[in-house]
């Protein structure tokens, strides 16, 4: 099973109106090239599943500025004045989730949780529409799974199966990602023969196309 | 006290709520420069909620690493003993109870300890990032700001704005003074420099219990 | 065929259910002997539910690493390509969909696809294991096991031990043929050696459909 | 801050009546010096939460064997013939519990989840007093989180801050349980200088006291 696909190849995988996760923390970790070829190639109508959407020319955020996006789940938009432009004139549906409830979402998809209890956003209008549940007198607030068509994520090292290493603060929302879509794009920067399988932080099993590592 | 003065004032006494072996983390802006003002003789661990503990200053120019920035997607550096982990780890920390203290601004807080800092509606909506968890989720929530937006109150009996979370504030440090959140209501324990108690209350909407035992402000 | 006999019969047609680059669990006993099957020409990752996947035999006399252990504590090895993982992310991988098959036992299974392979009431309560979230969580849960036990049918039409999961077994293999789990009831899709339909038929409780093309179990 | 305590000191900590999580998987991964230790000082009428009980004169099952153990939270307990005697004879209380929902109901304590919903052991007797939520037309157990007074874990490598690292399948429960107790005692391998930050498997914090490392 070859993995190793062009980055031509790579975006072809994605499609109009497709749920598409991008790991990354304000373009820290995000796949840069995947997301420049994205944007040349117009691919339009996306759901997109991020942290934030950093900045109009850095990062995921020029998907929006380029308005391929029909909505974005996330828990901030501050630094790219394009979303909040485009949600305030109801171009572009934005929801955002509180951080924390953003990770627990999509680890819950990738572990085959029907949701979980988070305290995070009780009393606010976070919990507008969710169940609530009161555990031992606290009440929680039942967040469901939250997957996608595909994820597109960053590894600092991939190995030729797959297994993928992150360095530093690139890890962020990449590994859960990985976990929680139907097709799994990793771009790495540096292919290497085989990484330490106790180091490993994706297990190759998570992923489906390997792009880059030209050295 | 001109504005640069007032906020070094907040962040400095706020340092003072740390113990030795804290982990803490930062909200950005005014509480980032409490970092500058930890005493030398303990070791607080500050967490990024982007993925680490140890976050440390920024790196010299010149030595930026793309791969290591903050929350606020600055470039920085971490200490010796530090680590990295991924978002659901980041906020098992902030959510489990494991960070000792937040420090973060607001926008309005109240009485019982609610807190505004993520929304003014229809105007600004960046987003709450990871300020719901760590309100919810750390032992202590401290609100380091200044005590008045141009002239108005943001310690108010009720917060207008839409809340970041309820009942978790723990204190509040600004220029005026520090303030306890209780049971029975909001107690000033310090106060600021170059202020009466009679200025701290016309300057906060929320009743103010003063402590018997009120100090001047440590700064 | 003798009991060994039996075991590598049921072991080899298995491992023909498998396709490249599956990710398979085996359980204990029997389903352990499917590795040795398993065609030269496809690529099967082993995924061990105390944490890793690459699962590889066991080591040479005298190389064993305590820290190295199958789900039954035996020492193995683990192959190029492998990755080791903690209990959460092991889990998260069986209920989350990521094993393509999971091989197991089993004491009775029954018309819709329930298992019963963990508890025998006041004689034999192991404990489940892993083994009831890898029944739910794999894609594909094929039983492997002697078709009856002393002579007394294991395949029946309702399970009476205590279950390990609800309508989840997808396919039954035994020395006597292949049985798919399917909405109209279990169908006899292939006819092990040796025996014929009546046999089967006379050694299952369950009510078995005799598939339209019904082959030879190739082994 | 330092941790780095006597082995004895790190028994101390451990009283009559105390809920304790024990890392390791068949006795893979577990603290043994500290698990002897505790069988010599005899402290008893112990909660055990662990994967399993491992054997009657390996890992933590010793605990059992010597009739310290009131009361077990597993998965397994198939090893241990001790552990189903007194289980049959009523001596030791045993809950068993879906391997995958001990890990997240762990996991779920030491990340301030309330509750987690797992597809697993519906329709079998482990859902028998459980509340069962429906999502999306699937049903689903509400598994409440699990912690302990004191974690008792295993690391290959412990480095002078207390950042953990585990060697191939010693990793299994480890990681979780020292999420999840009021107080965490590792039992070091290897004491070393410093992990390199991407590799840390447990980070410092979470760490109270460090046992071993003699080389």
């Amino acid at each position: 099973m070859d993995k190793f696909i062009k980055l031509d190849e790579a975006v072809d995988q994605i499609k109009d109106g497709m749920t598409v996760m991008i790991g990354g923390f304000l373009g820290c970790g995000n796949p840069h090239k995947i997301i420049d070829k994205l944007v040349d190639k117009g691919v339009k109508d996306l759901t997109i599943i991020a942290n934030d959407t950093s900045f109009v020319d850095y990062g995921l955020g020029k998907l929006v500025a380029n308005k391929q996006v029909k909505k974005v789940i996330t828990s901030h938009i501050g630094t790219n004045k394009e979303t909040g432009r485009q949600m305030n004139e109801k171009e572009t549906e934005v929801i955002l989730v509180p951080q924390g409830t953003l990770a627990e979402q999509i680890r819950a998809a990738g572990a085959g949780l029907g949701g979980i209890l988070t305290p995070t956003g009780v009393g606010t209008i976070v919990e507008e529409g969710k169940e609530k549940i009161e555990i031992e007198g606290k009440e929680y607030l039942l967040e469901l799974p939250l997957s996608a068509d595909v994820a597109l994520i960053k590894g600092s090292k991939v190995d030729n199966f797959g297994n993928v290493y992150y360095e530093k603060s690139t890890r962020n929302f990449n590994t859960i990602m990985a976990t929680a879509a139907e097709t799994v794009i990793v771009e790495a920067e540096e292919i290497v023969d085989e990484i330490n399988p106790n180091n490993v932080m994706t297990p190759n099993i998570f992923i489906d196309y390997i792009v880059g590592g030209e050295k | 006290m001109d504005k640069k003065q007032i906020k070094e004032v907040i962040a400095k006494r706020v340092a003072k709520e740390f113990s030795d072996g804290d982990v803490v983390n930062l909200g950005i802006g005014l509480p980032t420069k409490v970092a500058n003002y930890i005493a030398d003789d303990i070791k607080v661990i500050l967490q990024s909620e982007n993925g680490f503990i140890g976050l440390g200053q920024a790196p010299e120019k010149g030595k930026e690493d793309k791969d290591l920035t903050n929350a606020g997607a600055q470039p920085v550096t971490i200490k010796k003993g530090g680590a990295f982990f991924d978002s659901a780890e980041s906020f098992a920390i902030i959510r489990g109870g494991h960070v000792d203290a937040t420090v973060l601004g607001a926008l309005q807080v109240d009485e019982d300890g609610n807190l505004a800092n993520w929304m003014i509606p229809g105007k600004m909506v960046p987003g709450m990032g990871g300020a719901m968890d760590l309100v919810v989720g750390a032992k202590k929530v401290i609100i380091a700001m200044v005590h008045t937006q141009k002239g108005r109150p943001k310690i108010l009996k009720k917060c207008q704005l839409p809340l970041t979370a309820k009942n978790q504030v723990d204190m509040i440090i600004t220029e005026m003074g520090v303030i306890k959140v209780t049971d029975k209501g909001l107690v000033l324990t310090e106060l600021g420099p170059e202020v009466t108690v009679e200025d701290v209350k016309s300057s906060t909407e929320a009743e103010l219990i003063i402590a018997d035992d009120l100090k001047k402000m440590d700064v």
